[in-house]
């Protein structure tokens, strides 16, 4: 597999020859704050890399194996870049990862340079693709996508239960993944009437309490709480509505790290219940989805996350390119991976397509909601388990 | 002739302390001027007054009949106002050479003469054999040789020294002695020098300073005031009868 | 009392002191002189085991000194009041006191109030810092908190030093008081003339060795000492 | 009155080093002013008393968690001059200890403080003596990094033996309550008490207990502490068991509201040190202060400036309470 | 290694610094400096010969963690001005370059260049407010800490500098020594960072052996007596903070520019803090090679340790597999070396030389 790093020059013809192994890199945080996604994708990833082997290899290169090299970025961009160009020269014919954007977009300057395919699983952040890359593509929804198809989704769901809800209060992660999900959203719900206010921001790695700020909330007029923000502060959010006693229909997540995670369901006051996230989301109503799920957690003893099964799609992603690229010439691999159109397991309002920048434009968010105990999927309705419960007061 | 330095109505008050209460000192060119008092008396503080380690709560310092009161200590000392400390403070990091030579460089001695002039003030100073020992490690008294070394090296014209003598054993006085009184006599330093040691005392001042609770009790001649009452009451002690 | 054999001692490989034999019976008060640089601090830190013996033994009430627990020597009852005093600088002048109580154990003490009377100034700034101190005040208040932990041997390095005259002979009043008192003192000083005065014994250190040694009143008068230690 | 190791309490009568009355009206005027403005511009921006109210009532009990994180930090840095980088993981290790207890025995949170603190203290006590001990000599940098991959080891432990999954425990009948109109959940306010009884637990230990004043006098001169017959190696030790030990409540206290992960004591680490500086170094009851500023601070700005990090504006009046008073809100001028 | 025989009252910043420090400095009048440095640059430059590309990405990072480490000990080093906060002047590098290159479009050696204007001008600010007010010992250290972090929130609001998102150098193929930019792997990184440490180093000798360097380490000693010397005290060390925040600076655009990126976590962040203290103080702290002996040590040791762990060697099977494990190694091995050579690596070597 050497041989796919010169080839990487870009001058070397596309090789057919047989190849017995062929490397995908994984890059995820393994250690660190975001070690528990990074760990689950790594294996999530093997799972695939496992699958594919088990169906015989890639058929084109004479049912060559695949060969996941997993590293750990620890969730800083330095070590995912020195881990993606180890990866690179040890022979990595593509990469995967990274979970945080500034990981990712460092390995994708990486992957530019060296000329070899980046499918980002998770890492929402609009400006990663904004550089003209030709190497990098992704997955999941960007931040602003989420952003737009949360206040989509919220403005139909309100407007098919018949409820009334003329404003929402927006509480959000000052940083760029939180301004990027709000603004999107924003621009959507003001075309289409409805108020946001009161805005509130906060910094996610600092906060301890967010009483105040619930307490800023119920002061308004506000009819729903919509929340981005990651899992501890989500958290600490829903633990101020407990207390605060909002006059709320609803506390819906955008793009939220926390409303959607089995574990928020054990921590949260009374078990979450009602809350609502629009987020990225593997289709529970997908058989195959299904049975990756149950494979994992029989596996893994945990229940796979979303991100995860990002990672799954991502390696399956690349190893359909391998096949019709029938090479592992890097560039080659780029090239079939641009026309990829794999079905994912994830929710999507298609198969993977990737426009001119390298998103996924058929990435899409699905709205869940925490129903005695479970997350299911309400909405829109071609996705839903079952029937979404709104209003959902957060509070008896 | 005038006072080339003078302190007029030093104060100096920590917190609810009042260390110094309106000191009056003056040195004449070429004259030393002694300084003692009972411990705790002010001495040191009067000191770090004039030399701008802090400045007085009132009073002024002239040196040279310019208002000098409150600049601080590195401007004082290229004006040609040098002191040593009682407690000492050698660069320990350094050699004794190397501590020498720092001074002479801020003089504004240039590299090689910066060396050489460090090395002959070591040699003046008995410190020849300690030259290359690293300073932290100095006995005391080659610590207090040190302060008095590095002094020099600025080429002070006034010099102020806190018991310099402190912790030399008698024999190893002498040759102190002897410099100091040198360096007036022939460079016509100006001194003011804070001693215990009586000899010392009645040997080189011109004048002698006995302060008590941060005010100056007698003043005059290092006779009259060793035999002033109050002074032997306050201050000497056995000493007196047995001088 | 307090036994050296061959001491040998120094500072990383160096050794300063050479073979140093030296003894203090109870009750009497010994000096140490001998030109700056002799080694007669590092004499003292040895002892207490500050610095690291590199041969030789030293033996306080029969029993010998280990190295780096100079902590269990103090409870022991011997007490040392070094050269750069080592005073709790950030506490009261009353708390140093007491802590110097603390060394004692069970030993019969010297009241409060007769080492207060030594240094009436101690008792006017009960609680001023340690480190506001003057100089002399402060060397005051170290000799104080040593006594507080009532010694049976008391090693004094240059007690005198940065004392006002009149205090020199108050404090060598006291170190005579204190071995009225039944405590042996071992003392270091730079003023050979006064404490060779009072001095029981003296010995005299030249270059980490003992050169001589004897009774106060010899060594004073000894030539040798008188050339080398009283001129001035 | 303050206990300090850096500085001696202030003893009343002490004519040599009492701030002159003026000097401190002057420095509570300024205060009290300076409040008192934040206070109405924060009400302006606010726009509700009920807001504003929520906010100052948030602050104090938040000030209270992050002294009470901080506890253990200002207690070590003030004798041993370690500035412990470790002080965040051995919280989080503290509220492991804490889940794996009420996990194994089911027992009520709080009562893992009987379990907690013992095992912390004596973890601090063989770090000390192990590994800290034999640099205590060093320059202060050598310390530092000692604690920097003692807070690596640990963190890293804690993710190879729990996991990444965050963990969680759950305070029976944590309900919110409402004070003055603000609503507060009830763990915090315990929290809050615990900060309290700990400044006085330990004020009392160092002010009035017989290895209390041997600790100052060890922080005050080590060599002076051997030669009246400290053992200073175990005092060390001591004193890091007891911030260890502080860390363990702290672990305790507050891990019924906070996610469990290994990093979530690092999350304080940076209050922590402000809070332990601005309340003087060393200085119990300061941390106390320290961190109802800090506390405040954040509440306040996040109301006036809600666009920055509320954390932006702790560190700006961090820097202007240095300047002017370069030794922490109790330390001594220089 | 010098017990001092009289208390301490030093006053200077950092004071718990200023123990115990060996400075291989002053009594050496000899060229000898220039020569090991003119020989360890030539033969450093013949690395790229005989590493791999990843282990030169190693090698770059080495590079890094040395400028960085030399710029720390300029300051703590040989300043005595302990700081826990060069995060603050690597970031300020790091963004100008970003920012000149990205929204300005100057070439990142302009951007380099305002960098160390930037990076001298807050470093000089800060520190003439921090010893103006006289803040000493830990509460000077956390006054860097203090303003770095504060820098790191200044960035995350600020709009202009992108938030959390951080610059990314755009890619262009080929070489430009103008642009300072290569295809990925090539070694003139490697050589252009070497070329940036040979200066940064030649200005510490020179910086040590000039008078403001000599008065600046005898300040460090002892500030108040070096101002009764007449040494301007709060001059000289502003000039060796000047120095410290210019060489970091360096750093950071060369960080930049060769990981094409950076966030205020990157740049900020006390983790390059931590990194520069760790080099200055593993190597010896207070040493000219010092800070270069560290990061041989300490930048490979992390990828030496997950190389390990990824594929151990038989029969340490197990150890594979466990996220954490090898930070927990690196954790180790660091904790190990600072215990057992508290000088440092080189700087206990000079002490050795010394007393023999
Ligand atoms: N920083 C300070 N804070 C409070 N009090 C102080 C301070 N410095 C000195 N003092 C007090 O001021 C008085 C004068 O001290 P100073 O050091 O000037 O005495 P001195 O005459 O030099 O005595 P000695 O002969 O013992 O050195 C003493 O009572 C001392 O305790
Ligand atoms: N910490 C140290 N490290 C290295 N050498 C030291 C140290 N302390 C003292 N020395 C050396 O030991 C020798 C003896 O010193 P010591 O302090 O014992 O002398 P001393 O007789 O007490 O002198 P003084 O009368 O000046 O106090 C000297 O040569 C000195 O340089
Ligand atoms: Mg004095
Ligand atoms: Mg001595």
């Amino acid at each position: 597999a050497g041989s796919a790093v010169s080839a990487a020059g870009g001058d070397a013809e596309a090789t057919t020859e047989d190849v017995a192994e062929i490397h995908i890199g994984a890059l995820h945080p393994l250690t660190g704050s975001n070690a528990a996604d990074g760990q689950q994708m790594a294996a999530a990833a093997q799972m695939a890399v496992d699958a594919v082997n088990e169906a015989g290899g890639i058929e084109s290169l004479g049912g060559a194996e695949l060969v996941l090299d997993s590293a750990d970025t620890q969730g800083e961009a330095e070590t995912g870049q020195s881990e993606a160009t180890r990866l690179i020269e040890e022979g990595a014919v593509a990469l995967l990862g990274t979970f945080q954007s500034g990981t990712s977009a460092n390995v994708a300057s990486v992957a530019e340079r060296n000329q070899v395919p980046f499918v980002m699983d998770v890492s929402a952040l609009d400006e990663i693709l904004e550089q003209g890359y030709t190497y990098s593509f992704r997955l999941q929804p960007s931040a602003s996508q989420m952003g737009t198809q949360g206040a989509e989704s919220l403005l139909s769901l309100v407007e098919d239960s018949g409820a009334e809800v003329d404003q929402v209060a927006y509480l959000y992660e000052q940083g760029n993944y939180g301004a990027a999900a709000y603004e999107t959203f924003l621009a959507e719900a003001e075309e289409a009437g409805l108020t946001v206010d009161p805005v509130i921001q906060y910094d996610p790695a600092a906060v301890n309490d967010m009483t105040t700020q619930i307490t800023q909330v119920a002061a308004s007029d506000a009819d729903a709480l919509v929340v981005t923000g990651y899992y501890r502060d989500s958290l600490l959010v829903a633990q101020a509505v407990d207390i605060v006693e909002p006059d709320l229909q609803a506390v819906y997540g955008v793009a939220n790290g926390a409303y959607d995670q089995p574990d928020f369901v054990n921590d949260a006051p009374n078990g979450g219940d009602g809350y609502f996230d629009a987020n990225y989301h593997w289709d529970v109503t997908n058989a195959d989805s299904q049975a990756l799920a149950e494979a994992f957690e029989a596996e893994h003893g945990e229940p796979i996350r979303s991100s995860a099964v990002l990672s799954y799609d991502a390696v399956m992603v690349i190893a359909e390119a391998l096949e019709r690229a029938g090479s592992t010439d890097t560039t080659a691999v780029r090239d079939a991976v641009t026309e990829t159109g794999y079905a994912p397991l994830m929710v999507a309002d298609g198969p993977v397509t990737f426009d001119e920048t390298g998103q996924n434009t058929n990435a899409a968010v699905v709205v869940m909601q925490i129903q005695d105990g479970d997350i299911v999927q309400v909405f829109p309705q071609e996705f839903a388990e079952t029937d979404y419960v709104f209003p959902a007061p957060p509070t008896e | 002739m005038t006072a080339v330095l003078e302190a007029t109505g030093i104060s100096k008050s920590f917190r609810g302390l009042q260390a110094l209460r309106g000191v009056d000192i003056s040195v004449e060119e070429g004259q030393i001027l002694g300084v003692i008092g009972a411990n705790g008396a002010g001495k040191t503080t009067l000191f770090n007054c004039i030399t701008g380690n802090f400045p007085p709560t009132s009073g002024t310092v002239r040196l040279d009949g310019a208002d000098v009161t409150g600049q601080p200590a590195h401007k004082l000392a290229h004006r040609g106002m040098v002191r040593t400390f009682q407690l000492m403070r050698p660069f320990h990091t350094m050699t004794v050479l190397e501590n020498v030579e720092i001074a002479a460089m801020s003089r504004g001695a240039r590299g090689g003469t910066a060396r050489r002039e460090a090395g002959e003030t070591v040699e003046r100073t008995g410190l020849g054999e300690w030259a290359d020992q690293l300073s932290g490690s100095l006995p005391a008294a080659m610590q207090k040789r040190l302060e008095l070394a590095r002094a020099l090296a600025m080429r002070p014209r006034v010099l102020l020294l806190d018991e310099v003598l402190a912790g030399l054993v008698p024999a190893e006085r002498a040759p102190v002695l002897d410099l100091l009184e040198n360096l007036r006599d022939t460079e016509g330093m100006t001194m003011v020098f804070i001693e215990h040691i009586m000899a010392a005392v009645r040997r080189l001042s011109d004048h002698v300073v006995m302060m008590d609770s941060g005010a100056v009790l007698a003043t005059g001649s290092a006779d009259e005031v060793l035999t002033d009452p109050q002074v032997v009451e306050a201050y000497l002690g056995k000493e007196a009868s047995d001088a | 009392m307090l036994e050296l054999t061959g001491v040998r001692s120094g500072y990383h490989g160096l050794e300063i002191l050479h073979e140093v034999n030296l003894t203090v019976q109870p009750g009497e008060i010994v000096a140490i002189v001998g030109a700056n640089g002799a080694g007669k601090s590092t004499t003292l830190r040895t002892i207490v085991g500050e610095v690291k013996l590199q041969g030789g033994s030293v033996t306080f009430k029969d029993q010998p000194v280990v190295g780096g627990r100079s902590h269990e020597l103090a409870r022991r009852g011997l007490m040392l009041v070094p050269e750069h005093r080592a005073l709790f600088g950030s506490l009261t002048v009353d708390e140093n006191l007491t802590m110097g109580a603390r060394a004692r154990k069970g030993r019969w003490g010297f009241e409060k109030d007769w080492i207060l009377d030594l240094f009436p100034i101690l008792r006017e700034r009960r609680t001023q810092l340690a480190e506001t101190m003057s100089g002399g005040q402060q060397q005051m208040l170290a000799i104080a908190r040593a006594l507080m932990g009532s010694p049976d041997l008391l090693l004094l390095d240059e007690p005198s030093t940065g004392l006002s005259p009149k205090l020199t002979w108050t404090v060598f009043d006291a170190v005579k008081a204190i071995r009225d008192r039944g405590v042996s003192v071992l003392i270091v000083e730079q003023n050979a003339s006064q404490v060779l005065s009072f001095a029981d014994r003296a010995y005299v250190l030249e270059s980490g060795s003992v050169v001589l040694e004897g009774s106060g009143a010899d060594l004073a008068d000894d030539a040798r000492v008188q050339a080398a230690y009283l001129g001035g | 009155m303050a206990t300090s190791l850096q500085n001696a309490p202030e003893t009343t009568g002490s004519a040599a080093r009492r701030p002159t009355l003026s000097e401190r009206q002057k420095v509570a005027i300024v205060t009290v002013s300076v409040l008192a403005v934040v206070t109405a511009v924060a009400a302006l921006r606010a726009g509700s008393s009920t807001v504003l109210v929520q906010a100052l009532v948030t602050g104090v009990l938040t000030g209270g968690i992050y002294s009470l994180v901080a506890m253990g930090l200002t207690l070590i840095y003030g004798v041993l001059h370690i500035i412990n980088f470790a002080n965040g993981a051995l919280v989080a290790l503290a509220m492991y200890l804490t889940f794996v207890t009420v996990d194994t025995m089911g027992v009520h949170p709080y009562t893992a403080l009987l379990v907690v603190v013992p095992a912390m203290g004596v973890l601090g006590a063989l770090l000390q003596t192990s590994l800290l001990n034999p640099v205590m000599r060093a320059p202060i940098q050598i310390q530092l990094l000692v604690t920097i991959g003692l807070a690596l080891a640990i963190e890293n432990v804690l993710l190879l033996v729990f996991g990444p999954t965050p963990r969680s425990v759950q305070l029976p009948g944590n309900v919110g309550v409402s004070i003055l109109g603000a609503t507060v959940e009830l763990s915090r306010i315990y929290a809050f008490v615990g900060a309290l009884v700990l400044v006085a637990i330990l004020s009392l230990v160092l002010q009035r207990t017989a290895i209390g004043t041997s600790i100052r006098a060890v922080a005050a001169n080590p060599e002076g502490a051997r030669l009246v017959g400290i053992n200073t190696k175990s005092i060390y030790s001591v004193t890091f068991a007891l911030g260890a030990m502080a860390a363990g409540a702290a672990g305790v206290l507050v891990a019924p509201f906070t996610t469990i992960e290994p990093t979530s004591g690092a999350i304080f680490n940076l209050t922590a040190f402000v809070v332990v500086v601005l309340g003087g170094m060393g200085n119990i009851p300061g941390a106390l202060v320290g961190g109802l500023v800090v506390g405040l601070t954040e509440q306040l700005a996040g109301l006036i400036l809600p666009d920055e990090s509320p954390l932006l504006a702790v560190f700006v009046v961090f820097l202007i309470v240095l300047f002017i008073r370069p030794k922490g809100v109790f330390g001594r001028a220089s | 290694m010098t017990t001092t025989a009289t208390p301490r009252t030093s006053t200077s910043a950092g004071g718990g610094l200023t123990g115990r420090l060996t400075t291989d400095t002053g009594s050496q009048r000899s060229r000898g400096d220039y020569v090991v440095l003119a020989v360890f640059v030539a033969v450093a430059a013949a690395v790229p010969f005989v590493l791999s590309a990843s282990d030169m990405a190693i090698a770059n990072r080495v590079l890094i963690f040395a400028i960085m480490g030399v710029g720390w000990n300029i300051m703590a080093g040989f300043g005595g001005m302990f700081s826990f906060g060069h995060a603050a002047y690597f970031g300020i590098g790091a963004y100008a370059t970003a920012y000149g290159v990205v929204v300005l479009g100057l070439s990142p050696w302009l951007g380099m260049l305002l960098g160390i204007a930037i990076s001298v001008a807050a470093g000089v600010g800060i520190s003439y407010l921090a010893l103006r007010y006289k803040l000493t010992g830990a509460y000077y250290t956390m006054s860097t800490f203090a303003f770095a972090e504060a820098l790191r929130l200044f960035v995350i609001g600020n709009d202009a500098l992108n938030r959390t998102v951080g610059f990314t150098i755009p890619v262009q193929q080929g070489s430009s020594l103008v642009d300072f930019q290569f295809p990925a792997g090539s070694p003139w990184y490697y050589w252009i960072g070497l070329g940036l440490l040979g200066m940064c180093l030649l200005a510490s000798i020179l910086f040590v052996r000039s008078r403001p360097g000599r008065f600046t380490i005898a300040a460090r000693d002892d500030d108040v007596a070096a101002a009764a010397l007449g040494i301007d005290v709060l001059r000289h060390k502003l000039f060796a903070v000047a120095v410290s925040a210019a060489i970091t600076a360096v750093a950071g655009t060369y960080y930049v520019q060769y990981y094409m990126f950076v966030d205020p976590e990157i740049a900020f962040g006390a983790a390059a803090s931590n990194d520069a203290i760790i080099t200055a103080v593993v190597g010896g702290t207070g040493t000219i090679w010092g800070p270069i002996v560290g990061a041989i040590i300490m930048a490979p040791l992390s990828d030496v340790v997950t190389g390990f762990l990824r594929t151990p060697p038989p029969g340490f099977e197990w150890l594979a597999g466990h996220g954490g494990l090898d930070i927990i190694l690196y954790a180790v091995i660091l904790v190990a070396v600072v215990i057992l050579l508290p000088k440092g690596v080189y700087g206990t070597l000079v002490s050795r030389r010394r007393k023999s």
